[in-house]
């Protein structure tokens, strides 16, 4: 068996590849269900109903999707220079964590809203950048890989956060429990929807995909950062600047993760713990792989993995089957979604 | 400092270091297999938390423990098919497959564990691998007890770094793997298919990762529950690249992460006033230092991470 | 004479591409076959079938009569075909041993036997000739040194039959020449051998048989005795192929000037103070064995590495700045001397490449952001005005063959109008019609006006093209002759590291000013 | 027809406190009182969302915890006047229909330290706590007391594992306590047991009996019971009643919402005898053992 590669693939493939994971990762999860003695068609009903059946429903899939979004696009952006950044998770609760700092500086409760609300934004997206640049550092001055430097430093970011929230800038009014000071009133992002969770926080993450897709198709940086991480070789040849476009793209990704941190927490939740995260920054990893690193398909795969989330997480719900369903088939989704994007770039042949 | 050589002399602490290196040896060198075949495993974290659910639960129902550990290593053999497919027959991208099979693999185990274990109080227990003293060198007056009192997976883990070490540098079989590794094309050229070499290797690494989160559930402890492994597979990884890939330091860093975890824990409980963070974190940043001294001699596979297609340019 | 081997009706098709078409070749015991083509005349692919490395979709392979299941290395292999591939295929952080024994032995044995390894190394090492430490780590190992590991770990499996493709095509005049007399010294012992090259007079010197292949099929065999060189030219490219002339020099002002130079090489060699100047409207030939300093050499005029001492001055002026953009503002147009590692970007498209390294300019960007329609535009120039064959403008580059992406390379570079050329081995592995096209670009240029420094291993290449020539040995340079005075004897001084006859000649007739 | 109840726990439910809950809706469910549907492991950013599903699909009671989620919780139960809430949580109710209550076997476990600090031949005893938040504090000191007032020469050994729920982590935290001379632990965690019972030293259990899983080694436990709040909480919610209110009281001794067990053969009489003396004065609210929420030193 080999692989050849499509130089152009064909329309109705791209269109029918995706359609095809969905039902395979449906397939093998209906499995899953039926052992766990529930109706597999009752199930799929009440996963599109969860996700999008409802008010309610609807409104927790896009604001699962807004967290994602960010993450992805992260990930998209620093893997696109092949900088292995897998410390989205860490840089995501960094931004959080400055955004709560931030705001326990009491002049900053006086500031008009919109101004409090981008310095917020600013700080948290800094705070990312900074705890992606030590990695990045420690690349290029020791050679020492990302990859694993980065993936070490989440789990630093997240006692850094719990030390803080149990020491500093614990809140004094939370009864002991370990959770930051929440972040002020003026630096809440408003509400989309009354009576649900969702935030201003969409429109930023969408105005980011935007963005970041403008940045990297149509600008000088786009272009240079993709030649520095294709072939290092040839693009320092042609006279592109290594250092200096790892440190632009590293700033873009960190500043990225640590954005959705503070978005989410003047979004949704009001101050830092260390459960802000269901693990968005990892997954964000696999969400930029599905959009194959394209910052709009982000956007669609974000949505994509926070219907599935939402939609069987309501399911197991409403059938009493172990809520772990849901993972299993956001997991399940985005394996089966991974081959469905290959085989639209590449025809088995013998 | 009279402090430090309490802890420092007692026969626990190092005992302790043994049995926490432990799962952490075992992932190693799954990783290391893994990573010496060019693939990066990301899936451990999510196969040794199967391993730990399937070796437990062949435990519960009846099976004797070393049954246990094979249908752990067994488990983790079939998610390593699953990586080795993915990864090494399409090639496609070994961050974001094993990222993914660790969120599956983990919530599939967290799914079949409530299907097989519908409810409970506190977590079932099976009766797990009690410490084996070893005749005579166990009475052997402080390393006695420390080596030689553990239970068996541990003189396993310690027998199985030999034995890699072995295999990789002085039979054919090693000598291939390093090469995929190293240059796949090369080993294609030689006649022999580094596809089902890296599936096959990566199916041995995992069975290893299996191993290891069945220890956690079989002799650290005697119960299974969700989010059990609780990042060690992440440590794995970054012990491989302390270890330079090599078995013999995989060995070595096992021991020195599992010393700093096994300190901390007694440091905590006479020093104060110093947030427990603080020494959570010490093994991770010690990680980090490592690998910057570290980094200068390492000899990365070259092949890792890097897909290889059949007539593919 | 014994039949070892028979290729019957071979036809591969890669898509819509049809890489080989209903080819049939055969080799005698003790034959050395040359295979002749253009790029992408379907050699490789021919060769690879062959070692069952791809499958054919029509046709056989019989190896001493037995036909060998299709697809299987191994089956090559245990049947005694051996293959040294168009890239090496070895890895470098293992030692030679490891690298040649690898799966010679069962798999499932519980111990290599390294010792017999090495002693079987060293025999097959000595008996023909192959020079290798053992326990050496092959990235400490020389090209020609890891040509020579590659042949041995195909005579270890004991290969009878040697498949070598483009075995010259990175090593230098004498490592070639050493290389051929190896080769008949094993046909002589009764191995049989077939070789690529696109380089005409190793075919006439060393094989005795030439197979000619065209877009996939074969369109001529001649016994080596019985063609020449132009014969060969023609009925690879199907047409009379020569290499331009070059017309007499009208060299102008000091264009480019290096002033005792100094320069710790990154990964190369050093430049141990080297001085030169280049003219408007001449070029100057930098001769020199691999590993002297060429690679730094044209780094330095390139804008990658400042020099660490000494000066580089352009148009007799110190740069403001040291790096490629202030090099290519200034006049400088680069040709890399590895076109797919650091000439182009494989998975960007071509107009990407054609205008990367001069994306700052105002042609190609305003404000940061780039300007597509000019930059597919100007792509699209190129593409046409220098005949770059199967590139689309938008299609990745890495499927264009190497004498087509040489041309866009030569493109990109020219449309600029630099006033100084810098082209590092700018015909490697390039087919003879490819190489006319090369040749007569430079020459363009230099009769423009440009001030041309050519790096070559090419005797023939530099001594056509260059007005005066200069050897790099160990970091140094030597006295430029001029080079009607050349001849291969007087370069292969220089390049030894001889120079009085240089200075001599330099002496006597200096070539205008030096 | 049994009223539907929903149950939200953010940890898996073998996790001791969670169990506690579980066991009594699950028991509740098989008498026919209510329809017990549950999720677990759900995190700070799901709990939210759980809360509202539950609430839309119909249940009359949801039972969970808001510690890491107080002010959502708020919001969300503001937003379903009709559903009643009942939060494990340190904070005050709020509304009408959202309770809360606390874990307060704080006087059991002084009773525990009790015989503890009578028992210890080393004069040094050890605590394995999660996180220092209050509740776990105020345990760990209730322990602490109890011991120091038997004994007050005994040393007190305390550390926190950093998480709630990490058996293996609680058990190397236990041995490292006997390292450094613990000869009885407290495990406000489970798996601190386990380190007692592999090294043949004695344990004291929290919230649940661990003496069948342990036996030999833990010999009493600081038991807590939910049942009571359930029943109170259901009774208010089926009647009409608010159940905007704290609950916590149940939790007491006298109240029968917790209580200390021990095995009668492994204490010493007259340690017995003492502790048992002191239990009734607190029955009798004679005696208030200290209620301490700061950080044990
Ligand atoms: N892996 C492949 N996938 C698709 N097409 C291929 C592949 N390999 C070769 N081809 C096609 O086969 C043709 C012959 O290629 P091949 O590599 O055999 O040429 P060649 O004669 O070796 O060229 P060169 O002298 O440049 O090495 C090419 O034109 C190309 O279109
Ligand atoms: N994946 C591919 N699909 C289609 N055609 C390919 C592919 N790879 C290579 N080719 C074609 O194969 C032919 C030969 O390619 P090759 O890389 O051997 O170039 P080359 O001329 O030999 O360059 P070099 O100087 O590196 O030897 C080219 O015509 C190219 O278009
Ligand atoms: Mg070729
Ligand atoms: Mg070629």
């Amino acid at each position: 068996m080999r692989f050849e590669r499509r130089e152009h693939p064909s329309t109705t493939l791209n269109l029918l590849a995706p359609l095809g994971a969905v039902l395979a990762a449906l397939i093998v999860a209906g499995l899953l269900i039926a052992i766990a003695g529930a109706n597999v068609f009752e199930a799929y009903g009440l996963i599109l109903k969860g996700a999008f059946g409802s008010r309610l429903g609807f409104s927790e899939t896009l604001t699962r999707a807004t967290p994602l979004i960010l993450t992805g696009l992260a990930a998209a952006v620093a893997f696109r220079a092949r900088l292995w950044n897998i410390g989205a998770e860490g840089q995501f609760y960094v931004g959080a964590l400055a955004v709560a700092a931030f705001g326990m500086i009491p002049a900053v409760a006086g500031l008009p809203a919109p101004l409090a609300i981008v310095l917020c934004l600013g700080v948290g997206a800094v705070a990312g950048m900074i705890l992606l640049l030590l990695p990045l550092g420690l690349r290029l001055k020791f050679g020492v890989d990302e990859v694993v430097t980065s993936l070490l430093l989440n789990f630093i970011a997240v006692l850094f956060v719990s030390m803080m929230i149990e020491g500093a800038m614990k809140d004094p009014l939370a009864f002991g429990w370990p959770q930051s000071v929440p972040v002020p009133d003026n630096a809440v992002l408003p509400k989309l929807m009354a009576r649900t969770r969702l935030h201003a926080g969409l429109l930023i993450a969408l105005a980011m995909a935007v963005a970041v897709w403008w940045l990297q198709a149509r600008t000088v940086f786009g272009m240079r950062a993709r030649a520095a991480g294709l072939s290092p070789r040839a693009a320092a040849f042609a006279g592109v600047p290594l250092g200096r476009t790892l440190v632009a793209v590293a700033c873009l990704s960190g500043g990225l993760a640590g954005l959705a941190g503070a978005i989410e927490v003047m979004g949704v939740k009001g101050y830092v713990t260390t459960d802000l995260s269901p693990s968005y920054g990892y997954s964000g990893i696999v969400i930029a792989m599905l959009a194959n690193l394209n910052p709009i398909g982000v956007i669609g795969a974000a949505l994509f993995s926070a219907v599935m989330f939402v939609g069987a997480d309501s399911m197991s719900r409403a059938l009493g089957i172990p809520s772990y369903i849901a993972d299993v088939t956001v997991a399940l989704s985005l394996l089966t979604m991974l081959v469905a994007l290959f085989l639209t770039q590449y025809r088995i042949s013998r | 400092m009279s402090l430090l050589f309490d802890i420092l002399s007692s026969v626990g602490m190092w005992e302790a270091v043994l049995r926490i290196a432990t799962p952490l040896i075992f992932g190693t060198l799954g990783v290391l297999l893994c990573e010496r075949v060019g693939v990066l495993n990301l899936g451990i974290e999510g196969i040794m938390t199967f391993g730990a659910m399937v070796g437990w639960l062949t435990v519960y129902s009846g099976g004797n423990l070393w049954l246990g550990l094979l249908a752990a290593a067994a488990g983790g053999a079939l998610f390593g098919l699953l990586h080795g497919v993915l990864t090494a027959l399409l090639g496609l991208s070994q961050h974001v497959t094993g990222l993914g099979i660790t969120l599956f693999a983990s919530s599939f185990s967290y799914f079949v564990f409530r299907l097989a274990v519908p409810t409970a109080s506190s977590p079932p227990t099976v009766e797990p691998f009690r410490a084996y003293p070893v005749p005579v060198l166990s009475e052997i007056p402080f390393l006695g007890p420390v080596l030689f009192n553990q239970t068996a997976p541990t003189y396993l883990a310690l027998g199985l770094v030999a034995v890699l070490a072995y295999v990789l540098y002085r039979t054919p079989l090693g000598l291939a793997i390093r090469m995929t590794g190293e240059n796949p094309h090369a080993v294609d050229a030689q006649g022999i298919d580094p596809i089902r070499l890296r599936i096959g290797t990566i199916m041995a690494g995992s069975a290893l990762m299996g191993v290891g989160g069945a220890f956690l559930t079989l002799a650290a402890f005697n119960s299974f529950f969700p989010t059990m492994v609780q990042g060690r597979g992440w440590i794995c990884v970054a012990l491989v690249v302390f270890a330079l890939w090599q078995p013999g330091r995989a060995l070595l860093g096992a021991l020195l992460f599992a010393f700093f975890d096994a300190f901390q824990l007694r440091l905590q409980t006479v020093v104060d006033g110093v947030p427990y963070q603080l020494f959570l974190m010490l093994p991770y940043v010690l990680s980090i230092v490592a690998l910057i001294v570290m980094a200068r001699r390492a000899r990365v596979p070259q092949a890792l991470m890097q897909p290889y297609r059949r007539g593919e340019r | 004479m014994t039949r070892v081997l028979e290729l019957e009706h071979i036809t591969k098709r890669f898509g819509t591409v049809t890489a080989n078409e209903d080819v049939s070749l055969h080799l005698e015991q003790g034959e050395i076959v040359a295979l002749l083509g253009e790029n992408g005349a379907g050699k490789t692919t021919l060769m690879s079938i062959l070692f069952g490395h791809y499958t054919a979709d029509v046709g056989t392979v019989r190896v001493n009569g037995a036909e060998l299941p299709p697809g299987k290395s191994r089956a090559a292999i245990r049947a005694g075909v051996g293959m040294v591939h168009q890239h090496f295929a070895l890895a470098p952080n293992l030692s030679v041993l490891e690298n040649v024994m690898t799966g010679t032995e069962p798999l499932w044995k519980l111990r290599s036997d390294r010792a017999a390894g090495r002693a079987k190394l060293l025999e097959l090492s000595q008996r023909f000739g192959l020079a290798v430490d053992p326990e050496a780590r092959i990235a400490d190992l020389s090209v020609g040194e890891c040509q020579r590991v590659e042949i041995l770990k195909a005579l270890y499996n004991d290969a009878e039959v040697l498949i070598l493709d483009e075995p010259t095509a990175v090593l230098t005049a004498q490592e070639a020449e050493s290389l051929f007399a190896t080769l008949r010294e094993m046909a002589a012992k009764g191995l049989s051998l077939i070789f690529i090259s696109h380089k005409l007079h190793e075919v006439m010197s060393a094989s005795d048989r030439v197979v000619v292949l065209r877009a996939g099929k074969v369109v001529a065999e001649r016994a080596t005795k019985a063609t020449s060189k132009e014969e060969l030219a023609e009925l690879m490219v199907g047409r009379a192929v020569k290499r331009p002339e070059r017309p007499p020099a009208r060299p102008g002002a000091v264009l480019l000037e290096a002033v005792d130079v100094t320069l710790g090489g990154k990964g190369g060699a050093s430049l141990l103070g080297i001085s030169f100047k280049l003219h408007a409207g001449e070029t100057l030939g930098i001769i020199g064995v691999s590993g002297n300093g060429q690679t730094t050499l044209a780094g330095l005029v390139s804008g990658l590495y400042p020099p660490d001492g000494g000066a580089l001055l352009v148009k007799g002026q110190t740069p403001a700045r040291h790096d490629v953009p202030h090099a290519i503002a200034a006049g400088i147009g680069r040709i890399p001397e590895d076109r797919n590692v650091e000439g182009t970007i494989g998975d960007m498209s071509t107009w990407e490449n054609a205008v990367l390294e001069r994306i700052w300019s105002p042609e190609f960007s305003s404000r940061g952001v780039v300007k597509r329609a000019a930059s597919k535009a100007a792509t699209e120039a190129i593409l046409r005005d220098y005949d770059v064959r199967g590139a689309t403008v938008d299609g990745r580059i890495r499927l264009l063959s190497g004498g087509n992406m040489q041309k866009l390379i030569l493109g990109r570079v020219l449309t600029a109008g630099p006033d100084i050329l810098v082209a590092a081995q700018p015909s490697r592995g390039l087919d003879e019609g490819a190489i006319a096209g090369v040749h007569e670009r430079l020459l363009d240029a230099r009769g423009r006006g440009a001030g041309v420094l050519l790096i070559s291993e090419d005797l023939d290449e530099v001594i056509a093209l260059s007005d005066r020539i200069r050897a790099i040995v160990g970091g140094r340079l030597s006295p430029a002759i001029p080079a009607e005075r050349a001849n291969a004897q007087l370069l292969g001084l220089m390049m030894a590291g001889d120079w009085s006859a240089a200075e001599q000649i330099e002496a006597e007739a200096p070539p205008h000013e030096i | 027809a049994p009223v539907k109840v929903a149950g939200i726990h953010a940890s898996p439910v073998e996790n001791a406190w969670n169990s506690v809950l579980h066991a009594a809706m699950v028991a509740a469910d098989a008498e026919g009182a209510i329809e017990y549907s549950f999720s677990e492991g759900v995190s700070g950013t799901d709990y939210p969302r759980a809360m509202r599903e539950y609430a839309e699909a119909g249940n009359v009671l949801i039972v969970g915890e808001s510690y890491a989620v107080e002010r959502e919780a708020r919001t969300v139960a503001a937003d379903y006047p009709d559903t009643a809430f009942l939060m494990g949580s340190s904070g005050e109710a709020s509304g009408d229909n959202f309770g809360v209550y606390g874990t307060w076997n704080w006087e059991a476990a002084y009773l525990g330290g009790m015989l503890a600090g009578a028992m210890t031949k080393t004069g040094t005893v050890g605590s394995v706590g999660a996180i220092p938040i209050p509740e776990v504090n105020m345990l760990i000191n209730g322990f602490a007391a109890g011991v120091k007032a038997v004994n007050p020469e005994a040393k007190h050994l305390v550390s926190f594992i950093g998480t709630f729920f990490d058996p293996p982590k609680a058990r190397e935290a236990g041995l490292a306590q006997i390292d450094s001379g613990a000869d009885i632990l407290f495990g406000e965690r489970i798996g601190t047991a386990d380190a007692a019972q592999e090294r043949g030293i004695k344990a004291i259990g929290s919230l649940i009996d661990y003496t069948p899983r342990y036996p030999k080694t833990v010999f009493a436990n600081a038991l807590w019971s939910f049942r009571p709040l359930l029943n109170a909480a259901l009774a208010d919610a089926a009647s009409g009643n608010p159940v905007g209110k704290n609950y916590t009281p149940l939790s007491l001794m006298k109240d029968g919402g917790s209580d200390i067990s021990y095995v009668e053969a492994e204490v010493p009489a007259e340690a017995v005898a003492k502790m048992l003396e002191v239990r009734a004065a607190i029955m009798a609210g004679e005696f208030e053992v200290p209620r301490n929420f700061d950080e044990p030193a």
